[in-house]
């Protein structure tokens, strides 16, 4: 069977997604060995505008010139991989997603900044099909170099469709919430990333975006009952993910 | 001939969407311009209205690669703008992120993106069939870089440990001793990275020198910290008063601003704090850098990387050091501490990133949340020289064919290890374009 | 108190055994049938089993999952797996080819209560892919067909195209040992020759005693109210109503609970259930 | 019964004794206010009973039901190999009466006609010692009748004051106390009046009451409450009380592949039946479709089904799920709700 024809892609955003794969350092040799890379912009030259087997994108959709090398990406690629929390949900470009796109400019560049484009960010799924998408700002090793095996062996990935809570006391944690009242994002969050922040006493930031069936109406009214703030909590919500339906749906009422 | 323009469409192997056009009218040059098209998330304007406790969180999001720096430099700034003072033991953790931020990032450069240059091949898949074992070294260097930042930091990339006021859980005393065997392991292939960098950098296509600007801290070590900055005209200043130094302004082909420092473009990173500091390099890298001296080349853009280089060597023993001095020192748990009441203020902090000094600045109200935020990164800085250099280096090879040309021009451009996603975000609302004091 | 003496504790009963697919029928778009032989001659001349029980089956990566073995015990040295692709593993069950390995263990679950239905009439009532298990039952009935008073065998398909084990069903209508009522539910193209309805609708052609009679059931959710309802019209006990469940099951042995309904397991004390069972225990239907 | 007796000042001399037959484990502190079941290196920093109740994070089953566990291996090449790895004998020393119950509570889980191997191999090569408590504020073993133990520990220590009474339970406990010389000492009638003492007050420390008698029949009777939907609403399903439950076992497999995309391994790790994914099948049935009827149904397991198949309910008492609740859902409080207060079932507060 040949080697399947890879792709991986970045838009708008910080590149850890792609840096996490080059993380792979005991594995990035092996990984090699296993597709053909067809186009890695951060690591290589010789990328080849071809047909792929997969592509992997990364980052959010900021400007319209990127919305067509997305569509084009997607025409030339069998699968497309979201990878990331920007790709998959906004990410923290999409933060202030309905504020005014001239006004923030203007706060950034100023009069001179008015020739710089800006759309409303948007994930690629607003824009494109979307296949699968891996999780996480950034993603987590682990999860990519699985996801190559399921890809390469012909299934799709499989990742847990549980919230962080199950790792973190699969891990034997103490409770960052329950012990120690530090806001946690845990409840509703999918897990993926072994409970990083509660393992270092820190609530959940929410990185790997909203679980399925996240109860955020709970996950609410359990911060009030902690002692923050409806502003705290409301920021606290929409950072990683403040665009998906699930965390729109508890601030914007749709 | 008549005019012609060389482009670099995308620039690969460099983090982040750019490209290089140059202008020629036969052999004169007309235009050099470093285009940059990385979209903006206008982070400085996202963070306002943000609780201060957010903003590492949030802006260590505008880079990956120097997510370390970005954080911490934050961090620090906030807390300048709180008035909060942390522990010592909570500096030198600190100190040894930075340093893992370092080696990650500087082998990183070294051996996947810059090296193939060097060795005439597309990237690092395909220079690892032909030098395997060199490739193999550099992914293990890079690997124990991000061990210290998984270590320290709980995170490779995005560290989520640290935070204003401490970190949440401190490392293990076992997982600090392993890291120091770690480190003493590796410090032979260090040594031969710099040997390997210097075999395969030599060659100065641009001859131009430049304005060189790093932090200092008035200690006796070579650091990434400081509150003072120097600039190789012989000024130093606060770091209060980057602005001085960096005077950004928009222009039209880049959605990073400029910098130009009294008009004149200059360079910060490996090659500038070698330059200001190598002086106060110790052990093995001060030894390696006086057999290095003979050649030291400051005109040359590509003992960047050979800098770097040392720089990994340096930050590998620093670390051994700083391992040693928290062990010494009484190691223990340490909660985050956190202000008793806030009290509004601004916070100006630099840190040399890997790629040179970065600014973050802050002003935060009596609640806590951000007015206001400045930002000015490293590769935003380099943009005008490395735009200096490219006209150099067109200069002197103007007589090259075109793909020969444009290699030199990616090698230029390459060997300042931009860092284009660092580069894109606000200028300061209060300057106009080139407003320059 | 557990003996940690005994010896089975050290048997692994998640083992797969290597299996290999000897042939393979089309019988829909989606569902095949496939001819599989244990590889080792030994296992694969000795595995035994009851109608209406399963295996665990494996493609390596992909995973496992449950299938019914639609062959009878009386037929020895394969065993015959009707599969329909609805996901990953059938999915790679399907992409595996001839002569492929795969992973098998089993057989389990309780199976058809085949000694206590001895000596009474049989019917069985199957809709789309709820064959596969009955058809099992039905040679097993066949092959022993002295020990059943009467057989019937009553199949619905949505159409033509979903009809399973379509030659061989049709060729049992030849037979006068058995009734054979089939029926498709849509013929668009007046192409079936026999009734088109509901399997609801042949209880009309047929005399039923419900005092000497099991009736097994296998179908989708909506089938079985149905037929139960007629069958209890007719007058059948609830214990004589067998009905096949289906729950989501990952080890097949008990451990993992993935199929529990109230206080049993779908898979080791079902998948056969009567239909008292089935009202004793919430949530079963 | 063989009973002896274990001078207070000698329990960490007696630790040290038991590294001899296997890897000693132990609660210590873990995070900054709860314990775990750890390696002991340094005796002194094990707790027990004196610094008042002390629930483990996790309960035992980590040790033979793990988190995360590899069964198989395999490639198209070999076919498919037990992944199982030996693992060396181990003490757990410190274990409480309702611990005991919830690990012969899963001996008959995973037992029965078809024998979990990871679970009993690993079962096998660890020795119990079980220690009496002293109950908090959420600890119901007395009312699941789980607060005293007869068998499923080789030595178990009851507190009297300046020592333990020490009832051997097996053959392996009786090396461990006959070897270890003069750390045992015998008992004396005072010993066994204080034992008496505590036994007769130990059900009156109990603040949380139960009573569970004929709850399976109510819990039928309440199948439709509007209790399941209020609870359904404020669980987050997010799997903790499965997780930290000593008698929870549910698992999932999966099949991970490695970067060649043939060979693997076949993994299986804790799963809990509040999720969706729980019982929903190929097609996207989903036989508990609502977070309610999830929730229900892990009530009812504990409560109700375990009865029918094992004539015991399988919650043991420990209070690790109601302490641990991010959604603060008082578990012994839903029992009380629905066996006691029959009008605060069908509507009306929770009582907490
Ligand atoms: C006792 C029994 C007998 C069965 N007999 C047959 C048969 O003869 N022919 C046939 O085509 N199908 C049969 N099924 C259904 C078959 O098991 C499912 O279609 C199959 O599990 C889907 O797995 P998948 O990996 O393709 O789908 P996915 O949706 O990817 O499922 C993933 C995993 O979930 C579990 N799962 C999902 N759906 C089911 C389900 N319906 N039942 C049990 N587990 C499930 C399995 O462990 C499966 O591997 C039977 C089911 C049961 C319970
Ligand atoms: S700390 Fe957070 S993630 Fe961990 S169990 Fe508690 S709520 Fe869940
Ligand atoms: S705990 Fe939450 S924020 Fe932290 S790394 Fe995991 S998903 Fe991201
Ligand atoms: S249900 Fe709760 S109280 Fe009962 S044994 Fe499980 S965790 Fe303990």
């Amino acid at each position: 069977m040949p080697k399947p024809k890879v792709g991986i892609f970045s838009l708008t955003c910080c590149e850890g997604c792609q840096l996490e794969i080059l993380n792979c350092e005991d594995e990035l040799l092996d990984i090699l060995g296993a597709i053909d890379l067809v186009s890695f912009g951060m690591a290589q030259s010789n990328n080849l505008d071809i047909d792929l087997d997969i592509a992997f994108v990364e980052g959010t959709v900021v400007q319209r010139s990127e919305v067509a090398i997305l569509k084009k990406i997607r025409d030339r690629s069998k699968l497309l991989v979201a990878i990331g929390a920007c790709a998959t949900n906004g990410g923290v470009a999409a933060i202030d997603y309905d504020k005014d796109r001239e006004e923030l400019k203007r706060i950034v560049y100023g009069e001179a900044g008015d020739f710089i484009p800006s759309i409303t960010p948007a994930a690629l799924h607003e824009h494109v099909k979307v296949d699968f998408a891996l999780q996480g700002c950034p993603i987590e090793k682990h999860q990519f170099i699985n996801a190559i095996g399921y890809l390469l062996h012909g299934d799709l990935p499989l990742l847990p469709e549980y919230p962080v809570c199950t790792e973190c006391k699969r891990k034997e944690n103490e409770c960052v919430l329950v012990q120690h009242n530090i806001p946690c994002m845990g409840p509703i969050t999918s897990a993926g990333c072994d409970a990083r922040c509660p393992s270092h006493y820190l609530g959940c930031d929410g990185c790997f975006g909203p679980v399925d069936e996240a109860n955020v109406a709970m996950e609410y009214s359990i911060m009030k009952e902690k002692g923050m703030a409806d502003d705290e909590i409301s920021r606290m919500m929409q950072v990683f993910a403040a665009k998906s339906p699930i965390i729109k749906g508890q601030f914007k009422g749709d | 001939m008549s005019s012609r323009t060389i482009k670099v469409d995308h620039l690969y192997r460099v983090e982040g969407h750019g490209g290089i056009r140059v202008e020629l009218d036969g052999k004169k040059l007309l235009d050099v311009k470093m285009e940059i098209f990385e979209g903006s998330r206008f982070f400085e304007a996202l963070i306002r209205g943000r609780h201060y406790n957010d903003v590492p969180m949030i802006m260590c999001r505008i880079c990956a690669i120097c997510s370390a720096s970005h954080r911490l430099v934050a961090i620090k700034a906030v807390e300048k703008a709180i008035g909060l003072e942390v522990s010592p033991q909570t500096k030198r953790l600190r100190e040894l992120l930075i340093l893992g931020e370092i080696i990650e990032s500087h082998t990183l450069h070294l051996f996947c993106l810059a090296a193939p240059d060097f060795l005439g091949f597309p990237g690092v898949a395909a220079m690892a069939e032909r030098h395997g074992d060199v490739v193999k070294m550099g992914l293990g260097l890079k690997k124990l870089g991000n061990q210290i930042q998984e270590i320290i930091g709980g995170r490779k990339i995005h560290q989520v440990n640290a935070e204003v006021g401490g970190f949440g859980k401190v490392p293990e005393e076992e997982q600090l001793m392993e890291l120091r065997r770690a480190l003493e392991d590796k410090l032979g292939d260090a040594l031969e990275a710099v040997a390997f960098i210097e075999s395969i950098t030599v060659e100065n296509i641009t001859k131009s020198p430049s304005i060189f600007s790093a932090l200092t801290n008035g200690e006796e070590n070579y650091s990434y910290t400081g509150d003072t900055i120097l600039v190789s005209t012989g000024e130093t200043m606060p770091v209060e008063d980057y602005k001085k130094l960096t005077n950004e302004f928009v222009v039209n082909h880049s959605h990073a601003k400029h910098s130009l420092y009294k008009d004149k473009p200059f360079m910060v990173g490996s090659l500038a704090r070698l330059y200001l500091n190598r002086q106060k390099l110790k052990g093995k890298a001060g030894q390696e850098m006086k057999r290095l001296e003979k050649s030291f080349d400051p005109d040359n853009i590509l003992w960047n990387n050979l800098g770097q280089a040392v720089e990994n060597l340096q930050s590998m023993e620093r670390a051994i050091e700083i391992i040693d001095q928290l062990m010494g020192d009484g190691y223990r748990e340490e909660e985050i501490v956190k202000p008793l009441k806030i009290k509004g203020g601004s916070g100006s902090a630099g840190t040399e990133a890997p790629r040179g000094t970065l600014y973050h600045s802050y002003t935060i109200d009596s609640d806590g949340l951000v007015t206001d935020a400045d930002v000015i990164t490293p590769t935003a800085i380099n943009l005008e020289n490395m735009e200096k250099d490219i006209r150099a280096a067109t200069i002197l090879a103007i007589d090259d064919a075109e793909e020969d040309l444009k290699l030199k021009l990616e090698k230029v451009a390459r060997a300042y290890d931009p860092c284009i996603s660092c580069s894109v975000h606000l200028v300061d609302l209060r300057k106009e374009k080139n407003s320059q004091p | 108190m557990i003996d940690f003496a005994r010896k089975s504790l050290l048997d692994n009963p998640y083992l797969p055994q290597q299996c290999r697919i000897v042939a393979s029928t089309p019988q829909t778009d989606d569902t095949m049938l496939f001819r599989v032989r244990l590889e080792d001659d030994r296992l694969a001349e000795s595995f035994s089993h009851m109608p209406g029980q399963f295996v665990q089956v494996t493609v390596m990566g992909s995973g496992e999952c449950p299938i019914s073995i639609a062959s009878s015990p009386t037929r020895h040295g394969f065993i015959d797996l009707c599969i329909r692709k609805a996901g990953r593993v059938t999915d790679a069950f399907h992409n595996l080819g001839q002569n492929a390995l795969f992973g098998l263990r089993g057989p389990y679950g309780n199976g058809y209560p085949v000694e206590v239905m001895e000596g009474n009439s049989l019917l069985i009532v199957a809709g789309g892919i709820g064959m596969a298990p009955l058809r099992s039952l039905l040679w097993y009935a066949l092959d022993h067909r002295s020990r059943f008073k009467d057989v019937i065998l009553m199949y619905g398909a949505r159409d033509q195209e979903d009809f399973l084990f379509k030659g061989e069903l049709l060729s049992l209508q030849g037979r006068d040992d058995v009734k054979t009522l089939l029926v498709v539910e849509k013929d668009p193209d007046n192409s079936w020759e026999g009734d088109v309805g509901f399997v609801t609708e042949l209880f009309d052609d047929v005399d039923l005693d419900p005092e000497t009679t099991y009736a097994a059931i296998c179908g989708p959710p909506v089938m079985y109210k149905n037929v139960i309802d007629k069958l209890l019209d007719c007058g059948f006990s609830k214990g004589r109503i067998l009905m096949s469940l289906e729950r989501k099951m990952k080890c097949g042995i008990g451990k993992c609970m993935h199929c529990s309904v109230g206080f049993k397991y779908t898979c080791i004390d079902g998948p056969i259930f009567t239909y008292w069972d089935a009202i004793n225990m919430r949530e079963i239907i | 019964m063989k009973i002896v007796k274990l001078p207070k000042n000698k329990t960490n001399d007696f630790i040290e004794h038991l590294q001899s037959f296997g890897e000693v484990h132990a609660p210590q502190k873990k995070g900054k206010k709860s314990c775990a079941f750890q390696p002991v290196t340094d005796p002194s920093k094990v707790l027990i009973g004196e610094e008042g109740f002390l629930r483990t994070i996790l309960p035992l089953k980590k040790y033979f039901h793990k988190p995360v566990d590899t069964l198989l291996k395999f490639s198209p090449k070999t076919g498919f190999e037990d992944a199982y790895e030996e693992e060396g004998n181990k003490v757990i020393f410190g274990v409480h009466s309702c611990d005991i119950h919830a690990i012969l509570s899963l001996d008959r889980v995973f037992s029965g006609k078809y024998v979990d191997t990871y679970y009993f191999r690993r079962r096998k090569k660890v020795a119990i010692i079980g220690i009496s408590c002293v109950p908090d504020d959420l600890c119901y073993c007395q009312s699941m009748g789980t607060s005293f133990v007869e068998e499923g520990f080789d030595l178990f220590l009851s507190d009297v004051g300046d020592g333990y009474l020490v009832k051997v339970g097996t053959s392996l406990g009786d090396d461990m106390v006959s070897s270890a010389g003069d750390m045992m000492t015998g008992y004396g009638d005072s010993d066994i009046n204080e034992y008496k003492r505590r036994i007769n007050e130990f059900p009156s420390l109990f603040k949380t009451k139960v009573d569970e008698a004929d709850l399976p029949a109510i819990l039928d009777m309440e199948y439709k409450s509007e209790i399941w939907e209020e609870m359904g609403n404020r669980c987050f399903n997010c799997g903790i009380c499965s997780m930290v439950c000593p008698t929870c076992f549910c698992f999932d497999v999966n099949d991970e592949v490695c970067l060649d995309g043939e060979t693997g391994e076949r993994k299986r790790c804790w799963d809990s039946c509040l999720f969706k994914s729980h019982a929903m099948v190929a097609g996207g049935h989903n036989f508990r479709e609502s977070r309610a009827d999830r929730f229900k149904h892990r009530f009812l397991h504990k409560h109700q089904a375990f009865m029918g198949d094992f004539g015991r309910p399988s919650c043991v008492g420990c209070g690790r799920c109601t302490q641990d609740c991010p959604a603060d859902i008082h578990f012994v409080g839903m029992v009380k709700r629905i066996k006691d207060d029959i009008t605060c079932v069908h509507s009306g507060e929770e009582e907490k």
